[in-house]
């Protein structure tokens, strides 16, 4: 392994020798040993399941590793709980974010880190730190706000925050980046490079290469339990790192050919949508997507995305016009529900496969079906098709790619990438006039991630209209034939994707309509919280 | 050996079933016999204990309650040579059963009329435990016995509920015979099993007084128990018992005042809550019911009440 | 319906309500926290069959109750052990110890005082007395407030006392005190517990154990203060009452002592058909009687209450590794 | 995948949670002064020691069956069904109506008549909670506690105040007319040869409440509706997504369990009492609760849990003939066994898989979870499906 210390002689900030850590039968962590130094952003990658959240839980005192030490600079330090890591100076923001969901900012910032059995204080005492602790660092949140009620980005700020509420030291940021939108991404990276400068010690976690190389001062490949390779970013590239991870050559770039529209397949006027707190959500939306044509709906999560989805899937209701292959959707009331959808030829991706797209206790052949289980081919008379069902999942996870191949596998047992691959395989399959696909890699590794643009792209040449949203910028630019922009329920300007970039994309995502003029950050700042600010629906 | 079969109340519920229960431990001291039991628990269990009793060579078979009428009249005809006792039944056609009935309404009446000369405020109240005809046959006679006392009384009766949670509810118990007590009850008469227990506490607390049923209950709390309505079960078992093989059968019994099957316990505890004038009453009445010349009209004639509405 | 009456149904519903309040408020404790009791039943029970049989042989009702509170302390051990330690099903075990209660009380007390499953009759020492509060005999003829005072607010059993301050107690706990927080939050999301550097175990099982503790008291209520002693199965379903009390007060504990005095109120009108009568102009049938405070409830829940949403967490066991 | 073989989880846990109650049971009759190998002697022998035990063994049994497939179909979309003991009531309600008021033929046809009538009532009788449920959001576990009391004060007044013959003492309708008695088991084991009791209860019903195992299980695990009703269960928005309506599963659920739950009634008030009486259901509803808990609501798991009630209630009954022992030590024992069983069953699982984990030392992830250097994996695909290595414990 490469010493990486800036400097020799100082004790590494971690270094975690001999980890392994096994649940149940499986091993997710095999001897890993790992140093970080101070004052430096240590980035790990690795697939879907490679380990990497284990390994890190396991350093925050979440999980108990069966064998390995760790030493907090230099000294080696037990920590049988969370409890443990905190004192020991560690921070970490999970994945998935462990946030009480009906608690405000404040309070979910000093649980757990309170002064004394009285919460007044410690509230009033963290309101004070936590202004000062947002100043410094740009990290904006309204301290009164219900985390129920704001945005991820907002969430994550909040997690950081927690950490850093906490004094910690090191700091572990697991998937930070999935699902923040470029804007917010940047903030992130502001914020961790000043936490550097500071001396403070980063370990990052991510699937995205352009994150490792932007930010990172070394980085680790984890593969299958193993931890493969550490490399100083500077000497590495994108594709030698994603060779590490996958084990093969991976492609970096969407290959697509022009697209050739043909006849309108979705046309959208006047559409608007009212939640059920009785806030319009969609404010008079139109758009057209022709057959052979994928269009790419940018924007902050909350802007209105969701719901364009959710009315378009069937399962919410509103108001305006609809066509589909020139015949009009119903909107509301009988007809308008999942399962007409699908007879009219329209599939859904949704944007949380977890959530909504799979069940997770059901085994994937079970899955296969979610949604077409009364089509005929499933079904035998009264009773459904088990065999029929069986063999066409085996038929479409090994046509998708899906690991493990096995069709008896909960979903919950498959990693988030693959999960995705078994929602895509569904939906895509039904060989549907218009697919709705929301966030379609979301949190996946790049080996997936190349596959299912693929697929998407693959669709697209079968002369079908594809309507895309996706908070990765790149995502959209790379995907995409014509890009809309979503903003506040509205839509902002539609563009050619070979004739706009993210800076201008950025703009729109902001309210800003105007994209030719300069605009100051502050500004664009502004309308970013405000447009993040009643962010409630998302994930 | 003899059998005992206990209704679902269980045998120690204060009244029916405890009285059938001591009567057979008497039976038991004075022989020195043993005696089968069970306390029912469901209600598939009563012909099972009847034909397990019956192939064990149990003789006679004495069961308790209206329920076992039923399961009778299908396995007492499959043992002849077994001899039955059923208490609280007289409407079967068997021969080998004897049927003992009790004309509680004739002892609640009895009780009405103490009820009545005790009470000050010319208002009493009636706690019957769930409400099934029996209960409202208790509380039928007791009205009867009031008004025919006291034509201008109010009787206040209260049920405690419909399920069998009724018969162990004695804090209901007690909230009715607060409620009735607030509405101006100052004698309230319980026939409500374990909820009972709930009400004559709570009428002890509150300072009025209470009317136990089936056992003597005036020990319960001496001096503010008025009397209670005797329902000798337990001579009626004992007998049975005492006769065994020899048991007569084929017969229907309805033990009355005259065969002294119901009556009013006196003694030492309820003495001085007794006053001269009561007993004269009491006496008269007894005498008047035993010579036909007062006719307590049964619940169960046209399932109605002519003193009381349910 | 005149002044006096209504005071008296009040008095009642008082009454009724206590060990409902005291059974909900445990069961929120419980619920808060992610772990759904419906041993309240049980617990309660246990509680009145051992203060009862405790202060009938000690002659004090005090070692009675502490005997009460120790008894449902222990089902809660088993409650904790079942569903917190072994991640057990929570109803199941909730289901268990209703069983256990209803068996163990009766072949105890048999075992103990061989009187069919009931305690000997308390008297003395061995009840809570009602207590007269300063001034109730001076003021009772004062009109209207009066009564009020002497009637309805004085003469209940201590317990009754402790039973309303423990709402503003829980309130203050839950929302104004770290370890109230933390609970809340445990029940919520207990991971956001763990990775805080707060055990999740113990925080559920001191839930469980307040829950023991307020069960135990209402237990003691019933057989000790309202009554003089024990009767087989004589919580009599008040601890599902209190259970649906729970979900109707929407887990709050201002909400739980309306809810609560609402179920009692029912109660008490179910005993008071005059005073249905007076006020609705006609005779109440028996059985319909019988069923109105249930029917009452479903109109209430029906028509003006919305979805309750209980805790995220509960009824799951917390499990990390699988 | 699981660490333990299916065999130890289907059969090694459940036997030593049961031994394990046992043992516990047994401390408590000792503790009473009684033998405890006596006592359970004489339940074994009295409960499945002759046709006569089977026969009363059985019959318990068919009750906790429906019960318990009526709670078990709701849990499966999350709907707390406690209120299978009022919609037995109704079903009682619902046979005696048929056998009464219309002269039936023969007892098939009875049967068919007052099954429709029992499922019927115990339908309506869950489906107005499952309707406030999906319209109003009033929490299904509240409101079916209050249709419980709701039943009783209905049947009480039923059987009181109408369907009481006059004059009669007992709050019971008359009794049935001879052409709607069930055959029991005797009557149809007689045929066949086979000598069954001729005074236990257990009658056609039994086949009935198998026949419902089955169509339970089709429904649950083969038809559209059960995955409809399991997918609701699993994930409300999920099922939104896929077009369910969750009004609809919430009200089709409830009428089914409460028709299952109604159902019972074809064997208590039918086939045994022949007669409707007020303390019919006698508490089976309940007992439901635990017997579709235990059988983590899959029917065979019912079916199996409601026979082992069966078992204690015979074995209890027998013991309460012979012995002075008090009848709440079955409750005890029920109690105990529930304990074990149901939710102290980790605390054997627990200690068991790490026993098994021991003989089967952890490997490496043998399938990576994404593409691999070769992507024509045909192999693995095979191999993986032979020896998975992903936990793969259903949770219920
Ligand atoms: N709590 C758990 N219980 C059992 N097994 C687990 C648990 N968490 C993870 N695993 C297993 O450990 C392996 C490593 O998982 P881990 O979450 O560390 O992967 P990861 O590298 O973070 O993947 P991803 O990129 O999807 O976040 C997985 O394949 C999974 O099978
Ligand atoms: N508690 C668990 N038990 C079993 N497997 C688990 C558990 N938690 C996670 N896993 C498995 O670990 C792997 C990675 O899990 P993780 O939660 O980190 O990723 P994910 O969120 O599912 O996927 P992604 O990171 O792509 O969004 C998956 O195979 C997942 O199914
Ligand atoms: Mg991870
Ligand atoms: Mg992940």
């Amino acid at each position: 392994m490469t010493d990486t210390a800036p400097a020799t002689g100082t004790a590494p900030a971690i270094e975690l020798k001999g980890i392994s850590k096994a649940f149940g039968p499986v091993q997710a962590n095999k001897d890993i040993s790992i140093r970080v130094m101070p004052g430096t952003i240590h980035g790990i990658i690795g697939e879907n399941g490679a380990g990497k959240s284990t390994l890190m839980s396991i350093l925050y005192g979440f999980y108990k590793a069966d064998a390995g030490e760790i030493f907090i600079s230099g000294k080696k330090t037990e920590i049988p709980d969370s409890q443990a890591a905190i004192s020991a100076g560690i921070g970490m923001v999970f994945q998935h974010f462990k946030l009480v969901e009906n608690f405000t900012v404040l309070e979910n910032i000093i649980l757990g880190a309170e002064d004394g059995r009285l919460l007044k204080p410690s509230l009033s005492k963290a309101r004070k730190t936590l202004i000062s602790l947002s100043e410094d660092y740009g990290l904006n949140v309204d301290p009164d706000a219900l985390v129920q009620d704001i945005g991820v980005g907002m969430q994550q700020r909040l997690e950081i925050l927690k950490a850093l509420y906490r004094q910690a030291d090191i700091l572990i940021l697991d998937e930070p980046t999935g699902v923040l939108t470029p804007a917010e991404a940047d903030q992130l990276f502001r914020i961790l490079g000043r936490l550097r400068s500071e001396g403070k010690t980063i370990i990052l976690i991510t699937h995205k290469l352009r994150e490792i190389m932007e930010i990172t001062d070394t980085v680790s490949v984890m593969r299958r339990g193993k931890m493969t390779a550490t490399v100083k970013t500077a000497e590495t590239s994108p594709p030698e790192l994603a060779e590490l991870m996958v084990g093969r050559k991976v492609l970096l770039r969407v290959n697509k050919k022009p697209a050739t529209p043909g006849d309108v397949i979705l046309d959208v006027k006047g559409l608007r949508v009212v939640d059920d707190k009785g806030v319009e959500r969609l404010r008079g939306i139109d758009l057209q997507i022709r057959a052979g044509e994928v269009l790419g709906l940018a924007g902050v999560a909350g802007n209105g995305q969701s719901e364009l989805l959710e009315v378009l899937g069937g399962y919410a209701d509103g108001t305006g016009s609809v066509t589909l292959n020139g015949t009009p959707l119903d909107l509301s009331g009988k007809k308008s529900d999942g399962q007409s959808r699908r007879a009219r030829g329209v599939a859904h991706v949704p944007e949380d496969r977890q959530r909504e797209g799979l069940i997770m206790d059901f085994q994937a052949w079970e899955n296969n079906v979610f949604g077409y289980h009364h089509d005929d081919r499933f079904n035998s008379g009264l009773l459904m098709d088990h065999a029929a069902i069986r063999a066409d999942a085996e038929d479409k996870m090994e046509r998708f790619d899906v690991r493990p191949p096995d069709p008896t596998l909960a979903a919950k047992n498959f990693s988030g990438g693959n999960q995705q691959k078994i929602v895509l395989a569904r939906e895509i399959e039904r060989n549907p006039d218009l697919l709705l696909i929301g966030q379609p890699t979301r949190g996946v590794d790049i080996g997936a991630i190349e596959f299912i643009h693929e697929q998407i792209i693959a669709l697209r040449d079968q002369g079908k209209a594809i309507l895309l949203v996706s908070v990765e910028l790149e995502e959209i630019l790379a995907l995409s034939d014509r890009i809309a922009v979503m903003f506040d329920g509205q839509i902002m300007g539609e563009r050619a994707a070979d004739q706009t970039d993210e800076k201008e994309l950025g703009l729109l995502m902001a309210g800003i309509t105007d994209t030719e003029n300069e605009h100051s950050v502050a500004e664009v700042e502004a309308n970013l919280a405000r447009a993040g600010g009643d962010a409630s629906k998302e994930v | 050996e003899p059998a005992l079969i206990f209704d679902l109340g269980g045998k120690f519920d204060k009244s029916f079933n405890e009285a059938a229960f001591n009567g057979a431990t008497r039976w038991a001291e004075e022989t020195g016999g043993k005696f089968a039991e069970i306390e029912m628990q469901s209600e598939a269990q009563r012909e099972q204990a009847l034909r397990r009793f019956a192939e064990s060579g149990a003789n006679p078979i004495i069961t308790m309650g209206f329920a076992m009428a039923d399961p009778l009249s299908t396995v007492a005809p499959d043992y002849p040579d077994t001899k039955f006792a059923v208490v609280d039944v007289n409407w079967l056609d068997l021969p080998n059963v004897r049927q003992v009935s009790f004309a509680e309404h004739e002892g609640s009446y009895l009780v009405g009329v103490m009820a009545a000369m005790a009470s000050e405020s010319n208002t009493v109240g009636f706690v019957g435990g769930m409400d099934v005809p029996l209960i409202r046959h208790f509380g039928c006679g007791y009205a009867q016995g009031v008004m025919a006392t006291n034509p201008d009384a109010k009787v206040i009766a209260n049920m405690t509920g419909t399920t069998p949670a009724a018969w162990n509810d004695p804090v209901k118990g007690s909230e009715i015979t607060k409620a009735q007590i607030n509405q101006g009850a100052d004698v309230v008469y319980a026939a409500a099993g374990g909820t009972g227990v709930g009400v004559l506490q709570t009428a002890a607390d509150e300072g009025i007084l209470s009317i136990g049923v089936d056992s003597n209950q005036n020990h319960l709390h001496p001096g503010k128990v008025l009397t209670s309505m005797l329902k000798r079960v337990d001579v009626a078992v004992y007998d049975a018992m005492m006769a065994g093989e020899d048991l007569e059968v084929g017969e229907v019994v309805t033990l009355g005042l005259a065969e002294e099957g119901v009556g009013v316990a006196m003694d030492e505890h309820n003495a001085d809550l007794v006053t001269e004038e009561m007993k004269a009453a009491v006496d008269e009445a007894r005498q008047k019911i035993i010579d036909g010349e007062i006719k307590v009209v049964s619940y169960y004639e046209n399932d109605s009440c002519p003193a009381l509405d349910f | 319906m005149d002044y006096i009456t209504l005071i008296q149904l009040l008095d009642s519903t008082v009454r009724l309500a206590t060990p409902l309040l005291l059974a909900c408020l445990a069961g929120l404790f419980s619920e808060r926290a992610g772990v759904f009791d419906i041993g309240l039943e049980g617990k309660m029970l246990a509680a009145a069959f051992f203060s009862a049989a405790v202060a009938s042989l000690t002659g004090s009702v005090w070692l009675g109750l502490a005997a009460g509170i120790a008894s449902s302390l222990a089902l809660s051990a088993v409650h904790g052990l079942a569903s917190i330690t072994f991640r057990g099903n929570q109803l199941i075990s909730g289901v268990a110890i209703n069983f256990l209660a209803a068996g163990m009380t009766v072949l105890i007390a048999q075992d103990w005082f061989a009187q069919g499953g009931r305690t000997p009759s308390l008297f003395g020492g061995a009840r809570f007395e009602p207590i007269t509060l300063p001034f109730a005999e001076a003021v009772a003829d004062v009109p209207f407030i009066g009564p009020f005072y002497e009637e309805l607010i004085s003469g209940h059993s201590i317990l009754v006392y402790a039973a309303f301050l423990a709402v503003p107690l829980t309130w203050w706990i839950l929302f104004r005190t770290r370890f109230g927080l933390r609970l809340r939050a445990v029940g919520e999301n207990p991971a956001a517990v763990d990775t805080a550097g707060v055990s999740v175990v113990g925080l559920r099982y001191a839930a469980v154990a307040i829950a023991g503790l307020l069960c135990g008291v209402a237990g003691a209520y019933l057989s000790t203060a309202l009554q003089a002693g024990f009767v087989k199965d004589m919580s009599a379903g008040r601890g599902f009452i209190a259970l649906a009390a729970l979900i109707f007060a929407k887990w709050r504990p201002w909400y739980a002592l309306w809810a609560t005095l609402l179920f009692g109120l029912f109660g008490a009108l179910e005993t008071r058909p005059d005073v249905i009568q007076s006020v609705i102009g006609i005779k109440v049938q028996g059985q319909l009687l019988g069923a109105l405070p249930y029917l009452m409830t479903v109109v209430i829940l029906a028509g003006f209450v919305g979805k309750a949403i209980p805790p995220r967490a509960g009824g799951e066991p917390y499990v990390k590794e699988r | 995948m699981d660490v333990m073989p299916k065999w130890a989880e289907v059969i090694l846990v459940p036997l030593i949670s049961l031994l394990l109650a046992a043992l516990l049971s047994a401390l408590v009759i000792l503790a009473i002064g009684e033998d405890p190998i006596a006592a359970v002697t004489l339940m074994v022998k009295g409960a499945l020691g002759s046709t006569y035990g089977w026969g009363y063994t059985l019959y318990y049994a068919t009750n906790f069956i429906f019960t318990g497939l009526a709670v078990a179909v709701a849990f499966h979309a999350r709907l707390f069904n406690i209120g299978g003991e009022g919609q037995a009531m109704l079903g009682g309600l619902g046979v005696a109506i048929a056998a009464l008021y219309i002269p039936w033929p023969h007892w098939t046809l009875a049967l068919i008549g007052c099954g429709v009538m029992a499922g019927l009532l115990g339908a309506i009788w869950a489906a107005i909670p499952g309707w406030l449920q999906a319209k109003r959001g009033s929490h299904v576990v509240i409101t079916t506690i209050m249709f419980n009391f709701i039943a009783a004060a209905l049947l009480n007044y039923v059987l009181v105040n109408v369907m009481r013959p006059p004059g009669s003492m007992d709050p019971a309708s008359a009794r049935f007319p001879e052409a709607v008695h069930l055959p029991t088991l005797h009557e149809l084991l007689a045929p066949l040869g086979i000598a069954f009791s001729k005074s236990a209860p257990a009658n056609v019903s039994l086949l009935v409440a198998t026949a419902a195992c089955i169509v339970v299980w089709l429904l649950i695990w083969r038809t559209r509706l059960g995955y409809e009703i399991r997918a609701y269960g699993h994930s409300q928005p999920a099922a939104k997504y896929a077009g369910i309506s969750p009004v609809r599963i919430t009200m089709v659920t409830m009428i089914i369990s409460g028709a299952l739950a109604g159902l019972m009634a074809i064997n208590n008030v039918m086939g045994e009492s022949e007669r409707l009486v007020l303390n019919a259901t006698e508490g089976a509803g309940f007992i439901g609760i635990a017997v579709a808990l235990m059988g983590r609501s899959h029917p065979v798991g019912v079916f199996f849990a409601a026979l082992l009630f069966g078992f204690l209630y015979q074995g209890g009954a027998e013991l309460a003939l012979w012995t002075s022992i008090p009848r709440e030590l079955i409750v005890v024992i029920q109690a105990l066994v529930i304990l074990f069983t149901g939710a102290l069953d980790n605390m054997v699982r627990m200690p068991l898989e790490r026993l098994f984990l021991m003989f089967r030392r952890p490997g490496p992830l043998p399938i990576p979870l994404t593409a691999s250097p070769n992507p024509a994996p045909a192999a693995p695909s095979r191999r993986a499906r032979n020896e998975p290595l992903y936990p793969l414990r259903k949770r219920v």
